[in-house]
């Protein structure tokens, strides 16, 4: 918020959006296309950037309202400030141009994992991104391969529900006895699960992912790799772990991914995600293996 | 959510079958072609040549298991692609039943050429 | 109309554990939150758990640094229990999971904290509070506690007795924010509210968008007062753009504070001669703020914070988060130029009054977590003082609203005979709804007994009206106009420096902003997913407990803990060894203390000056 | 309640700009692994004339006209076959390459570097294809 108090005067530049070739569009993604050779000529430098506006083209889209029911694009010219994010950006349209463009926000932070968007054809964390590092104007679209509920706010259920498909808690019922007496963990083995444990729920990998999109039924990188900590984590039993395995070796999980690793490149915490799918790939053949 | 996926474990064995064909493929591929393009010239190929070739038993199995191994690499890699792009039900065994006759009179075939080739007689 | 037996509001880390710890006693629970568990703002947390785990430490030992950190405004009962149960409660965590840093012989981790006589903050690298969030968040889904994920709770449901000690909660109002449908939650055995903080009311702070003070504006229009409400902690490093927080770790190392002129006011100025960056959170954020305010600071908004003198090398060994955050959020490189920072609102001590039972002075209706004030923290938090509430007050308040017998509070709650009424302090404007519509109070039963679900019916039909009234309406003003001056308003004259003119200028802008917000509109057509609407509403609560943090500080003239006033900067022990508390009569907001409670189990906190 | 709103196949390969080295490699692999079990099917089925030779005149084997020898000598003869060849060893040397690359993968080695082995084995392959052309377009003419 604090972003936003200086600059009042600006004038009242929200854009209808004009763009004929947007209305009507079987898809706005598709016209996109055969603009974007426009789109991003321009690329910022930060010192160029400093007290200028930049422009920002918004996907709009609700279900309810008449003129919002064909999905488009808004522009909207918001005044720059050193260090500005993505969010940023959005945050100030919402509340100096159209207190209705919708999207989820929360901790600002990269912690909450709320705000991720398709910011000009890549995955990203909004609060995560300088509008400086960006090519402008900047393009921001709602996650690819999610229904969109409204604007930039997509339906999250599915992702939700993938990622308890996988059994995402501890399961390990013989505890140290006495109150105060913990389970030990080498320093390795929780230095071996600490990046997996990073997940935030952004959805950002399961919608970079191919494979996601075309297989509804794909558990996806994160539900995987949840499991992978659970899996790796040594304070649980033998069997619970080839359970897992188990679980993750069904025919929607870990063979279908085809090591594209765009969930990788995307995952905002830099969890390396391939890294972990393959390796459970490794573990359910070793299992099998034992059993032949 | 977790009873929508069947029990059994498909994709495991077929994976690694698939890696290890892979690494096998790899040897002998670079072998045939080299030995079809650079040693002897396709070209020049001619059958006596090949008579020649494959009456030695080793390169003779070599083919074989090369075939072999080529056709379950490659087929089962379509199959796995067409599943994954979301085949299911009647179709994908309608896909595997085609996909496996397809193979094995590959196969049938390819060991039939090659036995000719070596000159066995073939009844 | 949904129904269970408890119904947690807010899931974050202390709604969680409430919804746990009730589900474990038995009872049917529900966590309503408006948004999704992991999404709160728990995950933000980086320190750590303070809990006497081991050998040479003991619960006394971290009762008695946390009584001296509150500056003795802590409630003694409180905070041996707190203390005496954070070591279970922190076990239990490992027992589940959660993946805390460990030590060689693989027990958890534990380090040293400002305030800690003993290295006793147990912590998951420097990410703690995200560990804490997921883990509890797991048990949840392991348990299968039904979750209404993105449901906003807009109003308890509670009978209207004269008397807020009688008064009954039977269940909350929300609504859906994805379809927009408002809804009635009937709660047979209790409502525990856990919303969070309220750092929204500020301009600048390290909260989410979504700490709204939601919770607070709830119970405290239902008649359950609020307490100490004045003591905000602000945090000296926080970036100026997002308010994210730069943590002390880097002074620690031996960053320095210059402001626009260059100077290391710290020293040049005279604001600590002999700590100088490392002097405690509020003499620097006070310091930062003076240099502002007198023309020194950088685009008359921050200072810097500089550490390329320590070196790359070092930099990049201790400090290499630092530089991505900087980095990420701010656009800046700590390695070539120093970062910006000023103070941002970073905690609220205060909160709903509740035992230590987490109950309210209403029947059925508990408090845990931030937006609750048991009275633990007092004057002044302890870093890693607050996930170990989260998850001590959470559980009992679960547990003893699912009906388990924790044995009679010693905290009093509500106006009784043990309270002292304020009479002295001259209020600039006349606080409160009075004279305004007082929308989403209790539910006037229009003197007839009637049944929880009529009382709750009625409720849902009244928000349903208010959510028709502000969608129908349209001209006006925008909630982001108000609150946006209501945050100014705030961190121009409720921030760490407190005068008596100034903190009245502020009560009265903030009756300026009750009085636009009687004409305030939602532009936004649509009931699906309405953000404009959602933030409407959260803008009303806003008002009033801005209003309360206001009047707190107006009142308690005396400096104790982080709550400064330039009229009386000594802690004034002989008039304000006790509690403000504010609650909402008919509209207006009553003043009242009641004493603090320095006797413990078996000994008694003498009051002491608070150095270290 | 929400509303679907799909858009459509582009969504998964329109956005053929945004694609990363990653994704590429994948449908890289496919193509030439769809076009290799073809060639396989089609090579087997050519090689089958060898049936014919090994049945036929013995005498024509001994002279190379028997019915194998000319059908290969004939489609060797031709010059789009030999192109078509070089087609052929740029998607195997591809395949073989990138499916190392793959084998790495899965063995989780140099995962870090795995866009920088794809461009590595494009540039491979393109090096042995160009390479080889002289060989095999020895001794036609068009
Ligand atoms: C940057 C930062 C670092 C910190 N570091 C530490 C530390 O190291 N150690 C420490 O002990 N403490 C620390 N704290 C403090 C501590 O993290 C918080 O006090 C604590 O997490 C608050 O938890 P909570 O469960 O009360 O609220 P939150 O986690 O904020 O959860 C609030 C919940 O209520 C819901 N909610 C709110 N309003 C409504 C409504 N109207 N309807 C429905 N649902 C609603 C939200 O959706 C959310 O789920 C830190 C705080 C911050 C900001
Ligand atoms: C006769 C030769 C070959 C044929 C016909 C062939 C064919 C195929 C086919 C059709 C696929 C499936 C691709 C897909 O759609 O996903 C495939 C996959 C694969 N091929 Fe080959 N291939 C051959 C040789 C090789 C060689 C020599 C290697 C060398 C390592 C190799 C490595 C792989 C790998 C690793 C995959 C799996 C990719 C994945 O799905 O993850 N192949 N192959
Ligand atoms: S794995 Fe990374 S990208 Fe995927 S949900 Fe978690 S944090 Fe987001
Ligand atoms: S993008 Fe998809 S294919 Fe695998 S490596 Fe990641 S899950
Ligand atoms: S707002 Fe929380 S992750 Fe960006």
């Amino acid at each position: 918020m604090s972003t936003q108090q200086q600059e009042p005067e600006q004038p009242e530049s929200q854009e209808t959006p004009k763009d004929p070739e947007m209305k009507g569009a079987e898809s706005p993604v598709d016209e996109k296309e055969k603009e974007t050779g426009e789109i991003d000529q321009t690329t910022a430098d930060e010192t160029e950037l400093e007290g200028e506006t930049v422009l920002i083209k918004v996907f709009r889209y609700d279900p309810e309202v008449a003129d919002k029911q064909e999905p488009r694009f808004d522009e909207f010219h918001v005044p720059f400030e050193k260090g500005m994010t993505v969010l940023d950006a959005v945050m100030y349209a919402r509340d100096h141009y159209d207190s209705s463009l919708t999207f989820r926000h929360s901790c600002r932070q990269a912690v909450c994992g709320s705000d991720a968007f398709f910011v000009n054809g890549k995955q990203r964390l909004g609060c995560k991104t300088q509008m400086a590092d960006l090519e402008h104007p900047v393009r921001i679209e709602p996650l690819p391969h999610q229904e969109v509920v409204k604007d930039l706010v997509v339906d999250m259920d599915h992702f939700y529900d993938q990622m308890h498909t996988v059994e995402p808690y501890l399961q390990q019922d013989d505890l140290p006895t006495g109150d105060l007496e913990e389970q030990r963990q080498s320093r390795e083995n929780r230095e071996k699960i600490k990046m997996s444990t990073r997940c935030i729920w952004c959805g950002a990998c399961m919608s970079s992912c191919n494979i996601a999109a075309g297989d509804n039924e794909y558990l996806g990188p994160a539900a995987i790799n949840k499991a992978y900590r659970f899996a790796m984590d040594d304070r649980e039993d033998e069997e619970v772990k080839e359970h897992r395995l188990r679980i993750i070796e069904q025919e929607h999980g870990v063979w279908r991914c085809q090591t594209q690793f765009s969930c990788t490149e995307v995952c905002p915490k830099d969890i390396p995600l391939t890294e972990h799918i393959q390796e459970l790939k490794r573990e359910a053949v070793k299992k099998n293996l034992k059993f032949w | 959510m977790a009873e929508r996926y069947s029990s059994f474990t498909p994709g495991g064995t077929g994976w690694l079958l698939q890696r290890i064909t892979a690494a096998f493929l790899v040897v002998v591929l670079a072998f045939h072609f080299f030995q079809l393009h650079f040693v002897n010239h396709a070209a020049d190929v001619t059958f006596a040549g090949t008579q020649a070739r494959m009456e030695n038993v080793g390169y003779f199995l070599t083919m074989v298991l090369f075939l072999i191994a080529g056709t379950f690499h490659g087929v089962n890699g379509v199959y796995n692609a067409l599943v994954n792009q979301g085949l299911k039900g009647t179709q994908k065994k309608v896909v595997l039943a085609v996909l496996v006759i397809a193979s094995v009179a590959l196969i049938v075939q390819g060991i039939y050429v090659a036995m000719a080739m070596a000159g066995v007689e073939i009844v | 109309m949904y129904e269970h037996d408890v119904i947690v509001v807010g899931a974050g880390g202390a709604g969680l554990r409430a919804a746990v710890a009730a589900d474990e006693a038995g009872a049917d629970v529900a966590l309503v939150s408006k948004l999704h568990p992991v999404r709160s703002h728990t995950g933000a947390a980086e320190g750590g758990i303070n809990a006497a785990l081991r050998e040479g430490d003991d619960w006394e030992l971290h009762a008695y640094d946390t009584m001296k950190g509150s500056d003795y405004l802590a409630d003694a009962p409180a905070v041996e229990t707190l203390t005496q149960d954070s070591p279970e409660d922190t076990i239990t965590l490992e027992h589940w999971g959660m993946p805390f840093s460990r030590e060689e012989d693989g027990r958890v981790s534990q380090r040293p904290f400002g305030g800690l006589s003993f290295p006793r903050t147990t912590y998951a690298g420097a990410e703690t509070g995200h560990h804490l969030l997921h883990v509890m968040y797991e048990q949840v889904v392991k348990r299968g506690i039904q979750v209404y994920d993105e449901w906003y709770v807009m109003d308890l449901a509670t009978t209207d007795e004269d008397d807020p000690n009688e008064r009954e909660c039977h269940g909350v109002v929300a609504y859906d924010v994805q379809s927009g449908n408002v809804e009635g939650f009937k709660a047979n055995d209790g409502v525990i509210l856990a919303t969070g903080g309220p750092g929204q009311a500020f301009d600048h702070t390290t909260n989410a968008v979504s700490c709204t003070g939601d919770g607070h504006a709830m119970a405290y229009r239902a008649g359950a007062p609020l307490e100490d409400m004045e003591f905000i902690q602000f945090h000296p490093t926080s970036l100026p753009s997002t308010g994210v927080l730069i943590s002390e770790g880097v002074r620690g190392e031996g960053g320095i504070l210059y402001n626009n002129d260059g100077e290391r006011f710290m020293f040049e100025h005279g604001y600590a001669n002999n700590d100088g960056e490392l002097a405690s959170r509020d003499v620097v954020a006070r310091a930062e703020l003076t240099e502002v305010q007198e023309g020194r600071g950088v685009n008359d908004e921050y200072v810097h914070l500089d550490m390329r003198h320590l070196g790359e090398e070092r930099i990049l060994d201790r400090l290499e988060n630092i530089l991505h955050l900087a980095e990420d959020f701010e656009g800046v490189d700590g390695l070539i130029e120093p970062m910006p920072v000023k103070p941002g609102q970073h905690y609220a001590m205060g909160g709903i009054e509740v035992d230590e039972n987490g109950q309210t002075c209403i029947d059925g209706l508990y408090a845990a977590g931030e937006c609750a004030c048991v009275s633990v923290h007092g004057g002044n938090r302890l870093g890693g003082n607050a996930l170990p509430e989260l998850i001590v007050f959470g559980k009992r308040a679960g547990r003893h609203a699912a009906g388990d017998d924790l044995g009679e509070p010693q905290i009093r709650t509500g106006y009784g005979d043990d309270v002292e009424d304020e009479t002295d302090t001259e209020l600039p404007v006349q606080p409160g709804s009075a004279g305004l519509d007082g929308s989403g109070g209790v539910a006037a039963d229009g003197g007839m007994t009637a049944d929880a679900e009529g009382i709750l019916e009625r409720q849902v039909e009244s928000a349903r009206e208010h959510v028709d009234y502000l969608m129908e309406k349209d001209t006006g003003v925008q909630h982001a106009e108000i609150r946006q001056k209501l945050q100014n308003a705030m961190t121009d004259y409720v921030n760490v420096f407190r005068t008596e003119e100034g903190v009245k200028k502020a009560l009265k802008l903030i009756r300026e902003c009750r009085e636009e917000y009687q004409d305030v509109y939602v532009d936004d057509p649509s009931r699906t997913f309405n953000t404009d609407l959602q933030q409407t509403i959260e803008t009303r609560n806003l008002i009033d407990v801005a209003e309360t943090i206001a009047l707190g500080a107006l009142v308690r003239n005396e400096f104790r803990g982080a709550h400064w006033r330039q009229e009386n900067q000594i802690r004034d022990d002989e008039n304000w060894l006790k509690h403000t508390l504010i609650s909402w009569e008919e509209g207006e907001p009553k003043i009242f203390y009641r004493p603090v409670i320095l006797e413990g189990e078996d000994k008694t906190y003498e009051p002491k000056d608070r150095s270290y | 309640m929400s509303q679907s709103y799909n858009r459509g196949l582009i969504e998964d390969f329109g956005r053929w700009k945004e694609f990363s080295a990653g994704m590429w490699a994948w449908i890289f692999h496919k193509f030439t692994g769809w076009m290799l079990i073809g060639y396989l099917f089609t090579h087997i089925a050519v090689l089958s004339t060898a049936v014919g030779a090994a049945s036929g005149d013995a005498s024509l084997v001994a002279s190379g006209d028997d019915i194998y020898t000319t059908t290969i000598q004939g489609l060797e003869s031709l010059f789009i076959v030999r192109v078509l060849e070089v087609g052929l060893l740029a998607v195997a040397v591809f395949h073989i390459l990138n499916g190392l690359r793959l084998l790495m993968v899965d063995l989780g080695v140099g995962l870090d570097a795995q866009d920088k082995s794809f461009y590595a084995s494009l540039v491979l392959t393109a090096i042995i294809t160009v390479a080889s052309v002289p060989t095999f377009l020895d001794g036609v003419t068009l």
